[in-house]
């Protein structure tokens, strides 16, 4: 276990590795996707109280989920590179941040656009939302953290402190409908989840969310490549990788 | 190794000493406590001071100006001392830093929190605060401003390497604050409306407990990058 | 008893030093010079704990500096560019405070640290009107005054008139023949004679 | 006497520095926005987020956020340059120091007090702030914040030496701003109700102007005092 | 040219100095010395018209210089103890900034000025990440750069390396030769030659 942590986090060992698997997750991610959304649009059966509108769900869930497991790996990651001083571990949780403000911002921008037809406005200050905003500040205020540092070792360290910090906000937001539900007005959002889904429309939903999860995968690992060339630029085997292609 | 001062000594110092630089300006003294009054009589200024809305307003208010009072507050915790060296010999004494940290935040609260707290009653009766909800708005504030302090002393010693990290500073803060905000109002809102807040109240409390204990240790490893 | 090993540093994208090894035993003085900004002030801060390295390690009687903290600063002392001293605080007040963080020491300790140093008259003015000498003069009490078995010193001379720096010289020796250890940094010579003074040059 | 660079030429020099280094700190730039946007949005957490109650504390809100930004900011207008003994290099530069606070002033306010401006339709819609008020909202605004920076400069060029005095003087600013508050919050109110708001706003234009025309030498004054 | 009459400065209820008076001419070199604190800089900002003095004129070529501020600053250049740095911009963009106050001068003055003073490599490094002897060094440069008449220095040798000490000397002399005044406050001796050095102790 230690030794293959410790392989791992070598970076021309890393490299190596995640330019293997990043196409194959690459793949996977467009055969998801395109599947999920044939299905969801096409296949799954018409809500009986929201007809069409509905289908919005196969985005906005999947990139709301994300949003968060996105969060989780990043500080673990932060954590790994804290305690264990791993600069690889770094860089892979520098390169979740982006991604995980991107899918932030569909659930969003999906949610609001549901929003609309659904309560008939585009922005309500209820606790989920809220607090969806809120992770979006998260993602962003680590995001400048590291951009304020120019020391790269210290900018590491700082964000990661910072990552790890914020995942107490996580639970907050994930259960945020119940304990807001229990403390005020009741949530539009139970309506919603009418919880036992006709698994015709799940399915599909849960192919999103694997699609989305693959892509995930795939942009990380090609971000976190680029950046570990960038922090050992001026290392032998950068420059035998890159002329290896 | 020498015999070094204990814990409770080192913690005493530090406290006393940050008190005396505080009373030795009387004006910094009265800065958050002033702010605190401004924001809540510039609001009845700036609308139509209608009792009712007011009213309705009331806790969003108190609480909204409490936080951005410990929040702005946060911004100067470490600063000076970081900019002037005293810090930096800090981190070298013998005491450990989490301690001697934890001791200038509970300084820092007593400075400013406090006073937000005991001077709650009053800005409440001005903003016609219903008269049974004063109480459990006290208990909620002196539950929630050590919170508030210790969250932002955490980011303000991440970013105290940074000169003038202000902006960023409140987006780091806003987001782990925000639950102790939802809670204290919710707190008031209750005692408001003749719902027992007990609930609301055991909430904060709990979350000052784990504040109060982890962020120590957050503020320590946080300085030690900053001074690197 | 302090023992650094292969030290390298970055700044930016700067290699500040690479492969330093040092070693300073019981009653030794180790000068530290190079022309400005070669990484001497840095290099004291890795020693004291302040600074990671990117590689090497520091140790203390045999001990990692980066796992005992505790026991390493209660027999270390650091003197740095700047004077850390709260400007609103008397020349006093400061040192008690720094001083109560170490050791069990009364007010009148304090005062007489303060009257050796010379600043018997300045004690009890607020230190942001005190002169930049005598401002130097109180972080060298502090020092004199922490019973700390090894001193780090950046240019303790800064600012001092003929006598203070005299009385720096002196001091340093006293601490030599107590068995203390001294790492110092500066420009010019400094005074202390003795076989157990050794030189080292930073380029 | 040697030939030395225009008034102008130093102005933009002093104005395009200060707008340098706020540039190099994204989180100082957006500073006083992000206190901005947490003011307005803490508010409706706080509160229960009913349209109807947000809409009718929407203009206090807008004003008292403003108000509190751009004091909070000038706050710490020349304490840094003071610490860092550049203050005293501009004491001794040959050019008028009223006319180099003044630039450090405007771009202060092109820092933090335009980004306030132009953010508002944004937070005005979020409040709910009826569509007819924004456009007067903008220019009382706009006309206001640069008071209120102007205002705050030179009490913070007196605190700065003063060190005693911070929060006595931040209770004399309060009497001369709060006119600046009440007309831009009238104005805001008569654009809510369809009356025309002009007079509130050329009466916030007058005072711009005695305050621009004033100011800067109280600033010098008091800066040559703090700097003794 | 600089005259000062009959100067007398009070500190809290301390009576710093009384009496002073003193006169620099064309080509001369001033060198205050005295003990710490005995008020060196405090003169030096009296003369500089950044503390109002309890008694006492003086006077830059027969003008009171409380009256003709803007004339006297132009040919006056005063360097501190602080180095007076924005920490967040490098030593290019200070000394540029303070430069385009004084003179119009391109970026490439700026260069060329801060590599006679040996930063060539460090210019665009912002300035806090400086060494304390090449903050010292930026301060120098604005000194060089300005084209002032007179140079009111305080412990410009503070931090310096030997080559840096020496350079000081030298850029001296060549101003002393350009009809240049210098007032100087070191404790150390410095390297200027000639009849047209003078010194004054302070108690
Ligand atoms: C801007 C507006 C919105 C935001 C920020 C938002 C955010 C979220 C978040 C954070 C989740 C949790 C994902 C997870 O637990 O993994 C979620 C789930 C969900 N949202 Fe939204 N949402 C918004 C609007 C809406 C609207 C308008 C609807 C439907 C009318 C909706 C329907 C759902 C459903 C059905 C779920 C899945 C059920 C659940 O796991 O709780 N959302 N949304
Ligand atoms: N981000 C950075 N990029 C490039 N160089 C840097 C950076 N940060 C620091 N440096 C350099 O690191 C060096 C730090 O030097 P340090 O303070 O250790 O010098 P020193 O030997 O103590 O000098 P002095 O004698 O002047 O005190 C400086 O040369 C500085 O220019
Ligand atoms: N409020 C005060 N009360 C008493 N003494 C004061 C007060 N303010 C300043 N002083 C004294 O005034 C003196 C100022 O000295 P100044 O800085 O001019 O000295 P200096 O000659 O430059 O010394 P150095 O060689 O150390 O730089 C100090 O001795 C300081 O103690
Ligand atoms: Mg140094
Ligand atoms: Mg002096």
């Amino acid at each position: 276990m230690w030794t293959w942590i410790h392989k791992l986090g070598s970076p021309p060992h890393f490299y190596r590795i995640a330019t293997r698997l990043t196409p194959w997750f690459g793949w996977a991610a467009l055969l998801l996707i395109v599947a999920g959304i044939y299905g969801g649009l096409y296949v799954a059966p018409t809500d009986y109280q929201q007809l069409d509108g509905f289908r919005i769900i196969y985005v906005h869930v999947p990139s709301a989920s994300l949003s968060l497991f996105i969060y989780v790996n990043m500080a673990l990651a932060a954590a790994v590179g804290l305690v264990w001083r791993i600069k690889l571990a770094h860089a892979i949780a520098a390169a979740c941040a982006p991604i995980g403000a991107s899918f932030t911002f569909l659930a969003l921008a999906t949610g609001s656009i549901w929003a609309k037809p659904m309560w008939g406005t585009w922005w309500v200050w209820d606790a989920r939302l809220t607090s969806e905003l809120v992770l979006l500040f998260l993602y962003f205020g680590y995001m400048a953290l590291r951009a304020a540092i120019d020391d790269e070792n210290r900018a590491d360290r700082a964000s990661a402190l910072l990552a790890i910090i914020g995942v107490i906000n996580v639970p907050i937001i994930k259960y945020s409908v119940d304990w807001w539900n229990t403390l005020h007005q009741p949530a539009t959002l139970s309506k919603l989840g009418k919880p036992s889904m006709d698994p015709d429309m799940l399915i599909w939903l849960l192919m999103m969310l694997a699609g989305f999860m693959c892509f995930f995968a795939a942009v990380v690992l090609t971000r976190a490549r680029a950046e570990v060339l960038l922090r050992a630029r001026d290392q032998r085997w950068v420059r035998q990788a890159l002329e290896g292609r | 190794m020498m015999d070094i001062p204990g814990l409770g000594t080192a913690f005493v110092l530090q406290v006393k000493r940050d008190l005396q630089l505080a009373f030795r300006h009387v004006g910094q003294l009265a800065n958050p406590l002033m702010f605190f009054i401004m924001v809540t009589t510039l609001f009845p200024l700036a609308l139509n001071p209608m009792p009712r809305l007011l009213e309705a307003i009331a806790p969003g208010v108190l609480w909204v100006a409490a936080l951005l009072a410990s929040l702005l507050a946060a911004e100067g915790l470490f600063r000076q001392d970081v900019d002037d060296g005293t810090m930096e010999q800090l981190a070298l004494s013998p005491q450990p830093l989490a301690l001697m940290l934890l001791a200038k935040t509970i300084a820092h609260w007593l400075i400013t929190g406090l006073p937000l707290v005991i001077m709650s009653p009053v800005v409440g009766y001005a903003l016609f605060l219903p008269r049974d909800a004063v109480p459990t708005t006290m208990i909620a504030l002196a539950l929630a401003t050590p919170i508030l302090n210790l969250v932002g002393g955490s980011m303000a010693a991440l970013t105290v390497g940074l000169r003038r990290g202000g902006g960023l500073l409140s987006l780091l803060i806003l987001p782990i604050v925000m639950p102790v905000l939802i809670f204290g109002a919710r707190a008031t809102d209750m005692a408001m409306t003749g719902v027992d807040p007990a609930g609301a109240l055991y909430l904060l409390a709990a979350l000052l407990l784990l504040a109060v204990s982890l962020t120590p240790f957050a503020m320590a490893a946080a300085m030690r990058i900053s001074l690197d | 008893m302090l023992e650094a090993r292969d030290l390298e540093l970055w700044r930016g994208d700067r290699r500040l030093f690479k492969g330093i090894s040092l070693a300073v035993h019981e009653s030794e003085l180790l000068h530290i010079t190079g022309p400005n900004g070669c990484g001497k002030t840095s290099l004291l801060r890795v020693l004291c704990g302040l600074t990671l390295p990117e590689t090497g390690t520091v140790t203390w009687k045999g001990r990692q500096v980066a796992r005992s903290r505790t026991d390493y600063h209660s027999e270390m002392c650091y003197v740095g560019h700047r004077e850390s001293l709260k400007a609103d605080l008397s020349a006093f007040e400061n040192l008690g405070f720094d001083l109560g963080l170490r050791r069990e020491a009364g007010p009148e300790v304090v005062r007489s640290v303060l009257e050796e140093v010379g600043l018997a008259r300045a004690a009890d003015v607020p230190s942001r009107s005190l002169s930049a000498g005598q401002k130097r003069r109180v972080s060298i009490a502090r020092c004199l005054a922490s019973k700390a078995r090894l001193w780090v010193l950046d240019e303790p001379y800064t600012n001092l008139d003929v006598a203070g720096r005299e009385f720096v010289d002196e001091m340093m020796t006293r601490h030599l023949q107590n068995k203390g250890l001294v790492l110092l940094v500066a420009h010019q010579s400094h005074g202390v004679a003795g076989q157990t003074v050794r030189q080292m040059e930073m380029a």
